[in-house]
């Protein structure tokens, strides 16, 4: 088979061997339905509770403070509408950023056309927001912030902590969408102030389909899902129990050796990009370059365009990304590089290549072969690198 | 997602380069869409006996380049005036509706290459009236069905 | 090992091989995010999309009718609120029945809140709406009916062609939760007038946290989740690939021999039926005599509690439920038992014993000799005996 | 969900049955609920010879029922008034917190039998101050967070 890389880590993961063991007999075994009275119910609501606890405990929050969801997206839908619904009659005014996932920038869309007013923060060149910026942006009428954790595309760390004591002091509700943040930042949500969190399981080597909203207790919410009475009567949809099992299994193997992970991706990562960056002109990092995520590569390279680019280097076997997979539906230039500053055309000229656990330095230096022949070829084809050759 | 036809187009694409001394040149769309088609006719009397072309895009705007300048090589100005997007679409066996834009922009091009050879020259081309090389063409309505969301 | 004898298949099936074995690649194997440019992505894009032509075609829907959700209760809420919301400014006012289950009813009575009006139709002593009274019920703002296919407690079909007729003579949105009838019942939603429909993957012995919503293409719905541009942006979150190939195959194989499935359902269950009725006085039917799902058995035995039975059936290896297995969080009365006109005690005594593929004969047989003495131990220690014992 | 000591009661329940000319009948809870206790006692002077139960009822029902009767049996009247429900859940290694409720029917059971064997025999016990057996009890209360939704 010829030989395929894939870097492409923020957009999913493989699931780990360890978890499709664990989730395994919870298809057609031990298959009950956990809110059902009988044994084969009742054998999966302890597993169901492991898992829970499991999770909590990476995060250093009680277990009554962990609602699953059918994902990601559903979890920041939840916590944004479900706040907003709950404290409507107390305000009508959201903060946010111009970075956030379209999970969560979409959801305020929709809220502002129910009438809610949404002030979506600017970030820095490095995708970073401005604290003073955050504070002038609160008004009396304020009743939720909702900031992510790291960013999907560039993987700049926002000053959560910083936030999070902002949003105590005026006393608003802090979401924060920390997707691609778990399993490569430790997370202590009491720590960090964090009143709402969602998550993911498959982008941390767990099943599709699974995430998570972690509520702090006394935090006013309504559903989004209604109906049974399962998740504690906040999130109905009979439970999900392999995938369940299988979130579990991930994060507790995410943390087991969560600084080995994160150094290992780290080296590799700056491998990667000190590599390209020797070999390719005209190219320069997204995002914050220490406060980042590990695994997050994403560079412009001027005078050519992302999807040709990863055509091209999909012929080769390397899977990555230009701009946020969930966006590719989409060919616009992603509002994350706009709202760094860069150039429609730079913007379009994104790669994304996220590094994981199975990257190996093999892989590494076969993109760091690999990719500046293409980036030639590409560029000699287009328009815009002529005067550059000509001029500069 | 793309056919066979686009791919190959894509990964060899045909006349690529430029013309020193082009008779025509034509350059459309921006940067901001992220497609630039640039393309250089070399002409002899009202045949177009070479053609290049340069495109900042993606792999349809690629291919699609490609297509139209193999469509119109050794062809009369006329029957160049005549290519249609959809023309350009077919040969390559179809584009996803996303990328029918592509199409478009070839088509635009060659027309704008013509367009400034005729301005040039004098010379007036009923196939061209109502052609505003300048013209933000709305080719990036990427076809989905937003209905109602 | 104990005998066990699963008889609770509406609550949750197990996972046939087949779709297991259609799944597992795609956890570690197969595992890219559709929406991804690169062939890790496509090859998944491909299979999503075979999966959603498999289960259209049981539907007679096209396949850009098909849109997939976390679940069944998901499904609900997004035609329910969905709808709602895009439809308020026409009117609001809701018409559904009494006997809905809880993904429906806690929704509509979410939107009562939200200043929408709703009509719960009642039903007869079987638990069948009448037509008379859902024509009553029309108003010039009715803008959305949701009336559920088939009864998760009590089996009964309601006369959903008959419904989907008025509906469109009155231009107003037919919404069913067909959850328990997909798999049990042919459907076809041209035929049958539905404008949208829920179903759930884990009742078809397919996996959990997988559902779907049918839209009629042309029908006014906002998204509830929103995010990212999956299915075809009506329903943000990264695809859950190996659920919806699950949930294909589960689909295919509930519709290529579902004549022989339903006959050998309903002869097991009449089986069933008749055996109590034999052994066991005062005991009697719950739900239509024949409109009802093939595999549903619900019976009030009186003068006794349903859990203390279901803990002893429990105890000799048999899986049954008392009222829905997702209500089971809170042991007030069934609603559904209520409707249809039972007193509280003798809708505590009820007992559902659900039918599904791997029933055998001789579980059956087992119930029948197995019950009887269950339950004259518990009307022994009941109060409520002692005096028909003395009286009738 | 159970305790071992629960499941052990349920199983197999001390003292289910009726007392033949009883000297003391109480009985608590009503079926739109789901549970209702019987209580039977026999007594002479002020000990508790004999107690029997009938309960409709779930499992924890019965299980605290059977408990409550063991625990009083053989004791006087005012010990018995003393039993509190914590104490019939905690003979039983405890009870999920909605089935508290039943435990509160069985301290109420023995109450109510032993009120109606007071006011029989014109006696006075101050334990009974207050209490009231056709008083709805909110036992109901299955103990969700129901916090806002
Ligand atoms: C009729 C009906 N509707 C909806 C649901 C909810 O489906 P899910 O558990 O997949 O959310 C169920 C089953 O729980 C059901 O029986
Ligand atoms: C930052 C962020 N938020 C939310 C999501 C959505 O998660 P999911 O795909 O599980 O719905 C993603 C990934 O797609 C993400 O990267």
């Amino acid at each position: 088979m010829k030989k395929r890389v894939y870097l492409d880590y923020s957009a999913t993961t493989p699931m780990k061997k360890e978890v499709l063991d664990e989730m395994l007999p919870f298809f057609n075994v031990q298959f009950g339905n956990p809110s059902s009275i009988h044994c084969f119910g009742r054998e999966n609501k302890s597993a169901v509770d492991k898992a829970r606890s499991t999770i909590a405990k990476t995060l250093n929050a009680g277990v009554d403070e962990i609602f699953f969801t059918g994902g990601g997206s559903e979890a920041d839908n939840w916590g944004i509408k479900g706040v907003a619904n709950a404290l409507k009659d107390k305000g009508k005014h959201v903060i946010t950023t111009k970075v956030e996932h379209h999970a969560v920038l979409h959801t305020c869309q929709y809220l502002e056309k129910d009438g809610f007013d949404v002030t979506y923060l600017d970030v820095d060149q490095y995708g970073m927001i401005k604290i003073d910026e955050l504070k002038a942006a609160i008004r009396p009428d304020t009743i939720l912030i909702t900031i992510m954790f790291a960013n999907n595309e560039i993987g700049t760390i926002q000053p959560i902590k910083e936030i999070g004591k902002i949003a105590k002091d005026y006393k608003i509700t802090f979401h924060t969408d920390a997707v691609q943040a778990y399993g490569n930042v430790k997370i202590d949500v009491k720590d960090l102030g964090i009143d709402l969190m969602s998550l993911s399981a498959h982008k941390i080597y767990g099943p599709k389909g699974i995430g998570l909203l972690y509520i702090k207790k006394g935090t006013k919410i309504h559903p989004i899902i209604h109906g049974g009475a399962q998740e504690r009567r906040r999130r109905a949809g009979t439970e999900n129990v392999p995938a369940i099992v299988g979130f579990g299994k991930a994060a507790e193997l995410a943390y087991e050796n969560i600084d080995e992970h994160v150094n290992q991706l780290v080296t590799l990562r700056n491998r990667l990009i000190n590599g390209l960056q020797e070999k390719i002109p005209y190219i320069h990092l997204n995002g914050h370059p220490t406060k980042r995520l590990p695994g997050n590569c994403n560079i412009s390279i001027e005078f050519i365009e992302g999807e040709a680019l990863l055509l091209m280097l999909d012929m080769v076997g390397i899977a990555g990304s230009s701009g946020s997979a969930c966006t590719s539906g989409s060919l616009d230039p992603s509002h994350v590089l706009m709202a760094i500053g860069l150039t429609h055309e730079v913007a379009h000229g994104s790669l994304r290549l996220t590094i994981g656990d199975y990257t190996t330095e093999e892989d590494v230096d076969y993109v760091i072969e690999q990719l500046p022949p293409i980036v030639e070829r590409l560029r000699q084809m287009s328009p815009l690198y002529e005067k550059v050759k000509g001029g500069r | 997602m793309y056919s066979e036809k686009v791919m190959d187009h894509f990964s060899n694409p045909r006349n690529v380069g430029e013309i020193e001394n082009a008779d025509a040149v034509g350059q459309v769309g921006n940067a901001k869409c992220g497609d630039i088609m640039k393309m250089y006719l070399k002409i002899e009397g009202d045949t177009i006996v070479d053609v290049k072309f340069k495109t900042f895009g993606c792999g349809s705007a690629i291919a699609t380049s490609s297509m139209a300048t193999e469509m119109i090589k050794g062809k009369t100005i006329k029957e160049a005036l005549n290519l249609t997007n959809r023309a350009v679409a077919e040969a390559l066996d179809g584009l996803p509706p996303v990328k029918m834009h592509c199409s478009v922009l070839a088509e635009q091009a060659v027309k704008a290459a013509i367009y400034n050879y005729a301005k040039e020259k004098g010379l007036h081309f009923e196939e061209l009236e109502g052609f505003n090389p300048d013209e933000e063409h709305d080719h990036h309505d990427h076809g989905h069905d937003e209905e109602d969301h």
